[in-house]
């Protein structure tokens, strides 16, 4: 199961695709800090972008919105992630609920936006997630026992961020926004052509670091995609009570920025637009907003008891539009989903599970007093002392431990 | 057993009955907005979810939602729409999540709701509550665990009260939403759950006392919060060992009780003040600093501090390497020379 | 002098004037919290509104956005207005060169916004204002030494909040849009009828409160008015540096709120829209958020050096866009600016002039003590304390000086 | 005065000329950039207008704006851009107007710039600046005068230094910004314009140590930023009634030095601590505590708090009766009992 990240990068295809843009991004301005580039002012669709429907029907026209559906081999590839990237978060939520993690935020159900998204941008770009986005990081490669030490609590962060090209998990919301569009600014000034992409949850939009996000984007012309995955909830709090926009993509025109309105549980939709949104960036035309409709099947957490703000009827109607099913109807209409291809994705699965378990059951030995080593660069006199102060305590303790083993041993 | 130390009866009171600290919470903001129509209560899933510690439990069904609300996700916004709910006279409660997601309303709570009164001379004050669920012990990942304490104490401006017991918390809340001064109202989270016979409504020491929970002759420790217990089973330990431990628990962090802990210290002597944030420049600091300036000549022996250490807190599998325990406390008193 | 401010008061006639809203307008919904509004997902026009050019000629048809010109008694009163303000203001900067105050923030040029807006909100009503909005705090009627006990040093707040409806000029930027929300939520609760009006900055439409102001606002659709005087500057930093929007009106598309880019110069429209605005939220119909398209003539306050950062001749031009200027031109094409009436006007802003001076050049007599008096309502122990010590302090140093004085004597 | 006692010769300094302190920090900026292309600068005005206090003068013009530019005006989106910049490899130096202006940044300072580097096990260090001009006295209306120290210094993670002369100045900025840990560097606005003769580069102790400006006998003055000043004057001032006041000169908030302060301290037996901040949480608590707990058998009285008082920074017209003087630290100095 080591080999998870490098088979997943090995069959990584998606890029090769020349995807095609909306002709109104054609002319974008060349990559320069003092080029005046054209503000974008025009509304999203109302309806969301949609490239499959719920019947797994190709979608053409105006609710395409200018977008083309990806090739088929690129479908095969999402599907096989979301296909992975569901089983392994449908097993942490079941080592969570038997006490393995301290908490596990479920996407089950957004995998369209999660998956579609972070395969959009290429191994060079960074990416910067929320406590919600374990499958993205999944996807990119990190392993899953890295991946989730935080929320087993071992430590913080478990991944090494430069190798992957990936943020922690933010947990305080919306600001790590402003972060993927510090980065981008940064590599802009140094001419690297990477593109930074960061989620954000519907509720998170509603933080005042969402709007510095957006705003320093716009200005700075960063090359940053914004994926707003609207969930529909923030733990409790249903979409009405977070905003009074149409969509939460109309926010882009305040900012001068493109914003698309994505049918969220429609991967082709989510891969296209949001390809087409990291290319704009990488060639230097500025950022975008995405908002991915979509919906939160799981409750919040494990600790959250969603049958107090929502109803079962609702969670039924978001099942029927489940993001996987609708590809897989139109694979197989296809005929691009063979048996010994299902086969081989479930195997792929099921390894990622098995991993998962193995990781997850093994408890980790953490050292306690590397509590004081990595707070600062420059070592601190008073942080030694209080190093020097438990580690004589672990000694004692183990030294009592050990006369009582020895005790009991006698 | 705290509880019964600070409590004091009142004529009306039902008969006592176990409660949690966050039943006694959400029966103090039952009254309190049955009392007062210029009370409401909003924040993040404080509606329907009755909050994430279910401190607001019921209140939605029970008030409706022109009473209490969720609002959008954001703490600037929280705050800053209390205060002109407060302007108007109102008199907001609002919940912060935890203390981490305090942060983003700081400038409004330093720059505006604790000076407006002061700014105005009196003329518009705020009577508001920012209600926080505070500190650590809990289990929870990364920024659910914050001691944000040091940051409001250190605003002139800002009352900050915690209370470490059911009836403490019931009576406090009461009288914090009662009061012209805006408070910040601290609730140690480790505590939610912990019980308490309690007759409702009850009326404990007032909210700007510290209160004596045990008495003692040797030590006084000065615990908040989370830490009354702490001290308490310290001072369990020590009369084993024959050495009398005072506990005071501090209630009120700012005004500070200069009063109750120095008559206490002037009587033992010897101090130690415990709480779980980083030492460094913590609450701890001001009442060792304080405690000292007062009572030098009185003391044996300097004012110990026991406490997290100087680093971010831990996950949860480390936490445990972080808290102050009683034997942390036990340890810190054997430092100082006991040759009286 | 006393009597500015009922003066003015009295012959505010302004509000008799039965405004039309433009028709997108008529169909609002009524006062109560639970009913679904009608979310607004109009673009404003990128052409700035306009009732009068800069020539004073009245302007019709799809540029005037559907607003009317407001009555002529109205258009003298605002302009009697803005003189008013002008004289104070250009008083006050000449006194803060000469030492008399801390610091002044000048709104010359902007005299449209500040006069138009706060004009069409009623007694009733409460204004949220910022450092710069002196001269609209002038126009609600507060006394002019009361408004620069601040700026003069001698205390933060000068006036009574309650008695004028009027909170304290705010310095940290944007902050005061969340308090002016929150009051008109709270009145919302209690069905009393008042708007709440707040002006801000373009330079503070970047905060994140800014942000979460119009979200909370629209979310529950509070009776609130924000103004944005976009001056072009914030301090040395031009609009371009703050946004990428063609105009700071459309960020009330992401927001669900109708926006309005008016011309800041032109009194006529200023007054139209945000009294529609101010009628829209009284009735119901939510927030609003109106930009006033204006300049800041002055330096950003006495401190400043703006020709480190603009040219002599932008400040040129804009001069030959006065706002005063606009008016009075069309009032003379009127016939309505009759010698007496202009002699009239002279001698009313000479008399705030008149007044501002006496007030300033009057030190004021401050009790150093009082400033432990108001921080609590409940008193502190420690607080008396040091209050105790302060006193000691200034006894001795009064006796002191008695004693140097009585030697002096001798 | 107190830059020639902290300074270091160093070998390629130029003839000593008179600078401000702002004049040196804008030096130390001019040369971190030349010295180091991934040095940029950015903030509100920091651009054409050089900074609201000039110490960005020139800059611009210099090195052209991809090196430093006007940000839009959003203190959390500056702090929260300088973290993601950071993370690219950059070295960004970013400026909060005042105090009272760094707070919207509140939660980006706390929960990310301090916590990064132990989140990550050290793999993703912040190098990162934080410049605020500091404290008042300089007649500022409100919000304009605030300390926010010990806000800072309260939060683990953070490095927290503070120059008083404009040697330091340069000296500290330069460490600061070769430092792999974020730097909080605060400058008083007070000493902006205070002059010395230096020869540019200068070195100077190291960032994180403290210095003593004024030797003495009897009592130790411990200041920081403008406080240095004022213990000098109280140090003259006492010398003509006999006492022998010795000034150490904190510079490093957090980490704080206890081995230069407390050697002072077991000389002198006695000190005092000076800022304007507010005494209740303030700075001078930790100060105080820790010089106490570490110290407590060499010392004949306890540690003073001469500071600010427990309300919101007055308005220009009253500041002075707030600030502390050298006058106030005589007078609590009188305090003590003096019988040995
Ligand atoms: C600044 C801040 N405030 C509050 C929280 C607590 N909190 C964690 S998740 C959450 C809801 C977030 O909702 P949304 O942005 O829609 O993301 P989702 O969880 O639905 O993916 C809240 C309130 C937080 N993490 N950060
Ligand atoms: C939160 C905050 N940050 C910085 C400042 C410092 N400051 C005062 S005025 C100003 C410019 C504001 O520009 P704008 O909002 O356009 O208003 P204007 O002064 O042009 O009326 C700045 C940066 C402040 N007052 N508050
Ligand atoms: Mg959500
Ligand atoms: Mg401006």
């Amino acid at each position: 199961m080591a080999t998870l990240s490098t088979r997943q990068s090995r069959s990584f295809t998606l890029r090769r695709d020349a995807l095609r843009a909306p002709a109104r991004w054609r002319n974008i301005g060349r990559m320069s800090l003092n080029v005046e580039h054209h503000s974008v002012r025009t509304l999203p669709s109302e309806k969301p972008i949609r490239l499959l429907d719920n019947a797994g029907h190709a979608v053409r026209g105006a609710a395409a919105g200018g977008f083309e559906l990806p090739e088929l081999d690129t479908l095969v590839e999402l599907y096989r992630r979301m296909v992975v990237a569901r089983r392994f978060d449908v097993q942490v939520t079941a080592l969570t609920k038997q006490g393995r993690l301290a908490t596990y935020p479920s996407a089950y159900g957004q995998e369209a936006c999660e998956i579609g998204a972070i395969s959009a941008i290429d191994a060079q770009d960074w990416f910067f997630p929320t406590y919600r986005d374990s499958i993205a990081l999944l996807t990119r490669g990190i392993d899953p026992g890295d991946i989730l030490q935080s929320f087993r609590g071992d430590w913080h962060n478990g991944y090494d961020q430069h190798a992957h090209r990936c943020a922690s998990q933010a947990t305080p919301l919306a600001t790590q926004a402003l972060h993927a569009v510090g980065m981008a600014h940064a590599a802009r000034l140094r001419q690297d052509p990477i593109v930074t992409m960061t989620y954000l949850g519907d509720g998170a939009t509603s933080e005042g670091d969402a709007h510095e996000a957006f705003n320093f984007a716009a200005v700075w012309q960063t090359p940053t995609v914004f994926l707003v995955q609207n969930n529909q909830f923030a733990i409790s709090v249903p979409l009405s009570r977070q905003t009074h926009a149409v969509t939460l993509a109309d926010k882009a025109v305040g900012y001068g920025m493109p914003g698309f309105h994505v049918d969220g549980n429609d991967v082709a939709a989510m891969y296209a637009v949001t390809r087409a949104a990291v290319e704009r960036a990488r060639s230097g035309g500025g950022p975008t907003l995405i908002e991915g409709l979509t919906y939160r099947i799981e409750s919040h957490t494990n600790s959250d008891d969603p049958t107090r703000y929502r109803s079962a009827r609702d969670v039924e109607h978001w099942k029927r539009r489940d993001p996987i099913e609708r590809l897989e109807k139109y694979l197989v209409s296809e005929g691009a989903l063979t048996e010994s291809l299902r086969a081989e994705i479930t195997d792929a699965a099921e390894d990622v599970a098995a991993h998962t378990r193995d990781v997850m059951t093994t408890e980790a030995v953490l050292d306690p007093l590397e509590l004081f080593d990595h707070v600062y660069a420059r070592p601190r006199a008073a942080l030694l002392e209080q190093r020097a102060r438990l580690e004589a305590e672990l000694a004692d303790a183990a030294s009592d431990a050990g006369r009582e083993h020895a005790g009991a041993a006698r | 057993m705290t509880a019964t130390t600070t409590e004091q009866e009142t004529p009306a009171a039902s008969a006592p009955t176990q409660l949690t600290m966050a039943g006694a919470l959400n029966a103090a903001l039952r009254d309190a907005m049955a009392a007062d129509d210029r009370v409401v209560v909003y924040g993040e899933d404080v509606g329907p979810l009755g909050g994430v510690f279910r401190v607001t439990d019921g209140l939605q069904a029970q008030f409706g939602e022109d009473r209490i609300w969720d609002s959008p996700l954001a703490e600037s916004g929280i705050i800053g729409t209390a205060i002109g709910m407060a302007m108007y006279g109102m008199r907001p409660v609002v919940e912060m999540q935890f203390d981490a997601f305090s942060y983003p309303a700081f400038e409004q709570m330093v720059s505006h709701v604790a000076k407006m009164r002061n700014r105005t001379k009196g003329r518009m004050s705020l009577p508001m509550v920012v209600r926080i669920p505070c500190a650590g012990a809990i289990g929870g990942v990364e920024h659910h665990s914050d001691s944000s304490e040091a940051y409001w104490t250190a605003t002139p401006g800002l009352t900050v009260v915690m209370p470490s017991n059911p009836a403490d918390a019931y009576s406090m809340l009461r009288e914090a939403i009662d009061s012209d001064d805006p408070v910040v109202f601290m609730e140690p989270k480790s505590r939610y759950w912990s019980k308490a016979p309690i007759s409702l409504p009850v009326t404990t020491a007032p909210m700007d006392r510290a209160v004596v929970v045990r008495e003692g002759t040797d030590v006084t420790l000065l615990g908040y919060g989370p830490t009354v217990r702490t001290a308490l089973e310290a001072a369990d330990a020590a009369s084993a060992e024959g050495l009398s431990i005072e506990v005071v628990d501090l209630r009120s962090l700012s005004p500070f009780d200069d009063e109750t802990v120095g008559a206490s210290v002037r009587k033992t002597s010897r101090a130690a003040v415990i709480h779980e944030a980083a030492q460094f420049g913590g609450y701890g600091a001001e009442v060792a600093a304080r405690v000292t300036e007062r009572n030098f000549h009185h003391l044996a022996a300097p004012v110990l501090r026991v406490t997290g250490f100087d680093i971010p807190y831990p996950s949860p599998k480390l936490e445990e390497h972080y808290l102050p325990t009683a034997d942390r406390v036990l340890a810190a008193l054997d430092t100082w020379e006991w040759d009286d």
